[in-house]
């Protein structure tokens, strides 16, 4: 029993973590405490299903169909929302609260077009089996959740820390200004952040809606909580350190639940988070800002 | 020698203030132009609007004879215009290298770039030494170092030097001289602001006095050098 | 007044400072001196407490400080400036200089809730100290001012009359010249000496050497976290390793002509 | 005409109730923001006031007036303990590692069944939290972080609020104000907290959490943080929105949140963006 | 022509607008019904003023003071949930304004004044008869029991649950929470997998419940472990989400989309051509309480809040859910007409 929960928690450490990579990105990136990111997973989620049942799209069209869709939302939400903040300079607040505005209204919109009802793919969308060795089951769709999660941590990894759009990004995050004086362009780069972190949402939001069978317009809220924890732990921004905190809660609720109790299982996040910030207080990876007296 | 850059009727301010009040001023090819001017004169203002972080309320800045007002700054920056800005806002988190990587993204390949980079670090050999340190960790002349090896990663045409000697150790100073000595003798042109007026005014071919936003004098280096008035006001003087 | 000895602070793979002992004495004005990077910022994070030694220890008059946090050391009486400016940017000038004398401030919490005369007293005194030194660093028409819109001289001058404000007894001054040209760091030196009048040592980072060798009584040299050498301005720059390390031969020949040998 | 006034009362008397007691939150987001700390605490701070009041009413009969300042006793105990080690944080750091403490209580609230009731709350609490107190708490709050923060406190909290290194080099305790406002602003949620649960009768455990604690923070970013009575005016806002876009229907969720995008980024320094003069 | 003007508070928009919209559609059609057929009060029409609620117990609150303070309703139906009805019960009581739940199964819900009615069956009527079902037919002993445990509708269910399974004599082998938000239960369900057990109860809202039973299958426990669920299981979404997986699950209702019947049937079509969907019990027990309270309205021959107070405890009608009358406290009078039934290929079926 301790393996098949092992693999449990692996799944659903997963999950947070394929969550936490756009947010971790657009949060630790672009120095936003984005809200309208919960929505882009749900959208996401909602353009595949959609596909799925108009045109019967499979996997791999509606996956990154949906993906790419809520890229696109993210950049007009981006440009909608704080072009105008980032150039008066307004700060970190501002922009919260702007996302927060935003993102009440398009729950809203959306509750209010698609309804707040439960959804699924269709039966069928994907081979729903599982396998199973030696007593542990695990399925098809989850082995493909792990998997994108490790190939995304590792394609975004070296995308940040090993290219020149990386580099341009991280630059821009610091210092406007300073980006434009080296000839980048801001703007677009701003935009390509975005659409990546909307894309990585979008991801997220088809395979994890896949996997639980349960795709809804605030399916992203529920999981804001969560995906806050996993990025704090892991250090603002920090890839790898969203895959580890990612799994680490994963395992560890799935631990606390099935030994301990599963009334506890909600405070573990919350419990994790507090002690690692007692030993560090950026999280896992988190780096103290470089400022001098 | 025609004008690199060549600024007429410039007015740049913030909100409702106007800190530059129609100023012109040229800079020919290859030459060295200096500004000097005391406290809250307009420099630093100016310098913004050159480099496209201000937008002018009024004057046109050609370079090359191509009218540039207005231009977005990453776009003036592709055109090899560069600065070192005041206060040398190097990127704090990343490392040293890293910033001068950003200073070369425009290199058109990568033989090119690391030659650059060779340039710079031989004539910033501390630099060398801190590759891989956090750039925000830097001792302020270290950093000012950066700033200047930043910007010429960029292969400058214009050089827009903002303060370049400030906070440098007095051996340094003169190393920054002599590097602007070295940059001119190979052609590069440059606009210099400084308040070490003396060895600025030794070294410029033409310099410009700016007072409450709007140019009061100007002439060639030494002439504005010997001007009783300037001296008075900007050399220490009596 | 102040020793600090073998002060040590040891960064990941870096000792910017490296058992350093420095005296300064009560009414001097000594100079701290060296190459970029040689640990004279870090030295005075030290004093004023915002970064912990590694080792070593701090006194000021004989008491330790080495464990104190940074407003116990500005009740004790020490005060600084910062060679990248920090202003309180969205106040204004004067309130800039009047959050500088938060210790100077004798008033209770309730004195102010409930406008008590100790209350007004106190703020009324305040204001005019602080347009006295608005108009003693040259301020005094942009005392309204938003101070983060002032230039970059100014707010250097703005931060010096915020660093007097808590009528500091040892005042740590970063690079104050840096930015200001040679008529105005004139006049800097010109206000440098009036504080000096008025009972404040004062400890001073600075790469103008005019200006330094013109104030400093006592200089102490840095290089690479050690110091290198101290003595009186003419004997630093007599000293063939400061030459060496960081003025250089035009420098200390030129400073040798201007003060004479 | 009596009637029709009494009509008039009664239809928006637990608007109004909700108006003060969310003024007093606003209020005690204002007094950590002042320090410049991110806090998402508040909420919970609400939870333990309003649930400490309901207990004692409900299982020891206590008199209001002795209810009311237990229950702005009990979270500032709890910030008293937890203030040490956040302390520390900063920033984002610091705010989500309060909304730990708000889910942790939550799960206190559901598990503690014998004495919170569990998910079913706590019902029939006697409303007891009139108006004109809570109305006369909120004055006396405004005033006196008005009183306060025109003295060299407010200084110094502004100090920290834009450097706080150099804050500490004015000579601010840093810690002590740190805590002070952290106390402090626990026990004007408490007092919030105590007030609600007298004046609707029921609390349940999931109504301290996350969600709460981002409407609390909104309303002193939708107000703005120059004055006290910034962020009490974004609370009044945003609690009488959705009652105002009522006729609106479904769609008014939509354009609460549209209202919230525009003002913002029309006034990124809040709808009352002024900052108190701190000099004579 | 004068109306009689009748107040609703249901939760219509946010995330659990679902429910709001499902009792709203029954609401609707009933009243389109009643006043075709010439309304109350001898051809007065019913006007229906439906108040969001956003889920929100203030928002709950202040819906029922303008419905009281400023339409003057003398009935308000709602609200949805239990939670928000103990906030707008104290409130809509003192001011002796009827009011009936009419799916606000929890605990305690009556007891709150004398004009708070409700037309659900509390679980603790309908949950025993499920038990006992699964007792006597499938020989269930040993149970797993599984809740969500930060709702009041879910843990009151579970109470009832409890009680009924310990008076059933059940084995109850663990007791598993769960957030009702979640959407992962494989630890849990790991766990009583090692338990083997007969059957697995549950009471939560049907998000989590498909949620549960999809992913115990895929944890591969065997169809023969029957799921047992409570009132929030009782829904169609259920077959479209879990579909097979569901198969063999057991809920008590008071109402069944299949039952036969006139009444039903046309409840059905109707519903279903009006609102584009299945009717599901919450839009069933709207439907039957629109009649209930135009009835009583009609009764009390004035617009009065006392004489419909009056006119409800004499109710006798016959709706779509069965016989209905209402207890002394105000609580529907039987539970006759609860019914088993089956989960069978992604559908209820009445368990014969
Ligand atoms: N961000 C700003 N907002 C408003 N006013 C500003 C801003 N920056 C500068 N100013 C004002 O514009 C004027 C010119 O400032 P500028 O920084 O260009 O001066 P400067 O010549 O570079 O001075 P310094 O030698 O001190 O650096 C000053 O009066 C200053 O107060
Ligand atoms: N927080 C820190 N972490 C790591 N290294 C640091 C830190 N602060 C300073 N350093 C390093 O310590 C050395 C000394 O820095 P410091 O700022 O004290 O120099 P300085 O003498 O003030 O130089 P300058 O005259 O250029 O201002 C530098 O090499 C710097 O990179
Ligand atoms: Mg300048
Ligand atoms: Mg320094």
């Amino acid at each position: 029993m301790l393996s098949q929960q092992l693999v449990n928690g692996l799944v659903l450490g997963s999950t947070y973590a394929l969550f936490a990579l756009g947010f971790t990105l657009i949060f630790g990136v672009l120095r936003v405490i984005n809200l309208t990111y919960g929505f882009y997973f749900s959208i996401g989620a909602f353009v595949a299903l959609t596909a799925a049942r108009s045109f019967g799209a499979n996997i791999w069209v509606a996956l990154p169909l949906g993906a790419i869709a809520a890229g696109l939302v993210a950049v007009v939400a981006d440009w909608i929302l704080l072009t105008r903040l980032r150039r008066a300079k307004a700060g970190e607040l501002s922009s919260l609260m702007v996302t927060l505005g935003a993102v009440l209204a398009l729950y809203s919109l959306m509750a209010v077009f698609i309804g707040t009802d439960i959804q699924r793919f269709p039966f069928g969308f994907v081979d729903n089996s599982a396998i199973e060795f030696s007593g542990i089951r695990i399925s098809l769709v989850q082995m493909l959740i792990i998997g994108t999660t490790l190939v995304l941590v590792a394609l975004l990894f070296v995308l940040l820390q090993r290219t020149k759009l990386g580099l341009m990004i991280r630059a821009l995050a610091e210092n406007e200004d300073a980006a434009r004086l080296m000839g980048i362009n801001v703007g677009l780069t701003v935009a390509a952040v975005s659409f990546l972190s909307g894309m990585l949402g979008g991801a997220a939001g088809v395979l994890i809606g896949l996997n639980f069978n349960a795709i809804q317009p605030f399916m992203g809220e529920h999981m804001m909580l969560r995906g806050f924890a996993v990025i704090i732990i892991g250090g603002l921004g920090d890839i790898r350190g969203a895959l580890i905190a990612g799994v680490l809660l994963g395992v560890l609720e799935v631990l606390t639940a099935g030994y301990i109790s599963s009334n506890a299982k909600e405070a573990v996040a919350f419990t994790i988070l507090v002690l690692t910030l007692w030993f560090r207080p950026v999280g896992l990876f988190g780096r103290a800002q470089a400022k001098r007296a | 020698m025609s004008a690199l850059l060549e600024v007429t009727g410039l007015h740049l301010g913030y909100g409702r203030t106007t800190a530059v009040k129609g100023i012109d001023l040229s800079v020919p090819v290859g030459g060295v132009v200096c500004l000097i001017g005391a406290n809250g004169a307009g420099k630093t203002t100016t310098m913004r609007g050159l480099a496209g972080l201000l937008k002018p309320t009024a004057g046109s800045i050609r370079f090359e004879g191509a009218d540039i007002t207005g231009t977005a700054a990453h776009r003036i920056a592709r055109l090899g215009i560069r600065q070192v800005p005041e206060g040398r806002q190097v990127f704090a988190e990343m490392t040293v290298d890293e910033n001068l990587h950003l200073g070369g993204l425009q290199a058109p390949d990568s033989a090119e770039f690391a030659k650059r980079r060779d340039l710079v670090l031989e004539r910033f050999p501390r630099l060398r030494e801190r590759l891989s340190q956090q750039a925000g960790l830097l001792s302020g002349g270290e950093q000012q170092m950066l700033a200047m090896g930043r910007a010429l990663m960029g292969a400058p045409r214009l050089l827009l030097l903002d303060e370049p000697s400030m906070g440098l150790a007095p051996l340094f100073v003169e190393e920054i001289f002599r590097i602007i000595g070295d940059l001119k003798r190979e052609g590069t042109t440059i606009l210099l602001v400084e308040q070490n007026a003396q060895a600025a005014l030794e070294i410029a071919d033409y310099a410009y006095v700016l007072e409450s936003g709007v140019i009061t004098l100007h002439g060639p280096g030494p002439e504005i050098a010997d001007n009783p008035r300037v001296a008075a006001a900007y050399l220490g003087g009596h | 007044m102040l020793t600090a000895s073998k002060l040590t602070k040891q960064f990941t793979g870096l000792l910017a400072v490296n058992e350093v002992d420095v005296a300064v004495e009560a009414g001097s004005v000594h100079g701290i001196i060296g190459p970029n990077g040689a640990g004279k910022t870090t030295l005075f994070n030290l004093i004023s407490g915002l970064l912990p030694p590694t080792s070593g220890s701090l006194t000021l008059d004989g008491r330790d400080i080495t464990a104190a946090a940074p407003y116990e050391r500005t009740r004790l009486g020490v005060a600084r400036t910062f060679q990248n400016i920090r202003m309180f940017s969205d106040m204004t000038v004067i309130e800039n200089v009047m959050t500088g004398m938060h210790t100077r401030l004798e008033y209770s919490g309730v004195a102010a809730l409930f406008r008590l005369p100790a209350f007004r007293r106190g703020e009324r005194a305040a204001k005019e100290r602080a347009t006295e030194l608005l108009e003693f660093v040259n301020l005094a028409g942009k005392a309204r001012s938003r101070s983060g819109d002032l230039s970059y001289g100014d707010q250097r001058r703005l931060e010096i009359a915020r660093a007097l404000a808590g009528d500091p007894r040892l005042l740590l001054l970063d690079e104050p010249a840096a930015g200001m040209n040679p008529t105005e760091t004139r006049d800097l030196a010109t206000l440098l000496r009036q504080v000096g009048q008025r009972d404040i040592t004062l400890l001073l980072v600075e790469h103008n050497m005019g200006f330094v060798m013109d104030l400093c009584d006592r200089i102490t040299v840095l290089n690479f976290g050690r110091k290198i050498a101290e003595g009186t301005p003419r004997q630093v720059r007599d000293d063939p390793s400061v030459i060496e390390a960081y003025l250089g031969t035009k420098v200390a020949e030129r400073l040798a002509k201007a003060h004479g040998a | 005409m009596a009637e029709w006034l009494d009509d008039f009362l009664f239809t928006y008397e637990n608007l109004v109730h909700a108006l003060g007691v969310h003024g007093l939150l606003a209020l005690s987001m204002y007094c950590v923001m002042a320090v410049g700390q991110l806090s998402l605490g508040q909420a919970a701070f609400m939870g333990i006031g309003a649930y400490t009041g309901a207990l004692l009413t409900l299982n020891l009969g206590l008199p209001f007036w002795l209810v009311l300042p237990l229950s702005a006793l009990a979270p500032a105990l709890v910030a008293l303990v937890i203030g040490g080690p956040t302390l520390r944080l900063s920033g984002v750091y610091l705010a989500i590692s309060t909304i730990a403490l708000g889910e942790v209580l939550r799960v206190l609230y559901i598990n503690a069944e014998w004495l919170t009731g569990g998910a079913l709350g706590l019902s029939g609490i006697p409303r007891k939290a009139d108006l004109w107190l809570i109305y006369l708490l909120l004055l006396i709050g405004v005033v006196a972080f008005w009183a306060v923060g025109r003295s060299k406190i407010g200084r110094a909290m502004e100090a920290m609020r834009e450097d706080e290194a150099v804050a500490g080099v004015m000579g601010v305790n840093l810690p002590r104000y740190k805590l002070g406002a952290l106390i402090v602003s626990s026990m004007i949620a408490g007092l919030a907290g105590c007030l609600s649960s007298h004046s609707n009768s029921f609390i349940g455990p999931n109504e301290y959490g996350f969600e709460m604690a981002v409407t609390i923070l909104s309303f002193a970013l939708l107000g703005g943080i120059g004055t006290p009575v910034a962020p009490v005016i974004g609370a009044i806002i945003l609690t009488a929105l959705p009652e105002v876009l009522r006729p609106l229907q479904d769609f008014r969720l939509v354009f609460n949140g549209l209202i919230i995008v525009i003002a913002v980024l029309f006034l990124p320094r809040g709808v009352i963006p002024f900052r108190l003069r701190r000099a004579p | 022509q004068e109306t009689v003007t009748v107040g609703a508070i249901e939760i219509l928009s946010g995330p659990s607008a679902a429910y709001g919209t499902a009792i709203k559609g029954g609401l609707e059609l009933a009243l389109d019904e009643i006043n075709a057929a010439g309304g109350v009060l001898g051809g007065k029409k019913i006007a229906l003023i439906i108040e969001d609620s956003a889920g929100n117990k203030d928002q709950a609150v202040n819906a029922a003071r303008k419905l009281v303070g400023r339409d003057k309703v003398p009935v308000v139906i709602g609200p949805t949930l239990s939670n928000e009805m103990f906030a707008v019960g104290p409130v809509t009581n003192e001011r002796k304004v009827v009011t009936v739940g009419t799916s606000t199964t929890a605990k305690g819900i009556t007891e709150i004044g004398p004009f708070i009615f409700r037309t659900s069956l509390p679980e603790s009527d309908v949950v025993p008869v499920t038990l006992k079902t699964a007792k006597d037919k499938f020989g269930v002993k040993k149970i797993a029991m599984m809740y969500a445990n930060d709702d009041a509708f879910s843990k009151s269910g579970f109470d009832s649950m409890k009680a009924a399974a310990e008076q059933l004599g059940f084995e109850i082998a663990t007791i598993e929470t769960f957030g009702s938000k979640d959407s992962d239960f494989s630890a849990q369900l790991t766990k009583i997998k090692g338990l083997n057990v007969d059957a697995i109860t549950i009471s939560a809202l049907v998000e989590p419940i498909s949620g549960v039973v999809l992913q115990a299958r895929q944890l591969g426990i065997p169809a023969s472990v029957r799921f047992i669920g409570g009132n929030g299981a009782n829904s169609p979404k259920l077959g479209e989400i879990a579909g097979g997986a569901a198969d063999g699950l057991l809920v008590g209702s008071p109402w069944f989309i299949a039952k036969k019947g006139e009444t039903n049937e046309k409840f059905v079509a109707d519903y279903k051509k009006r609102n584009g969907k299945d009717p599901d019990q919450f839009a069933a027990q709207a439907y039957d309480t629109m009649y209930i309270v135009a009835k009583a309205i009609d009764t009390a021959g004035a617009a009065d809040s006392d004489k419909i107070r009056e006119a409800l405890y004499k109710t006798d009608f016959n709706g779509v859910m069965g016989p209905f009358s209402f207890t002394q406290g105000r609580d529907p009078a039987s539970n006759e007409g609860v019914v088993v039934l089956a989960m069978k290929n992604g559908r209820f079926e009445i368990l014969e």
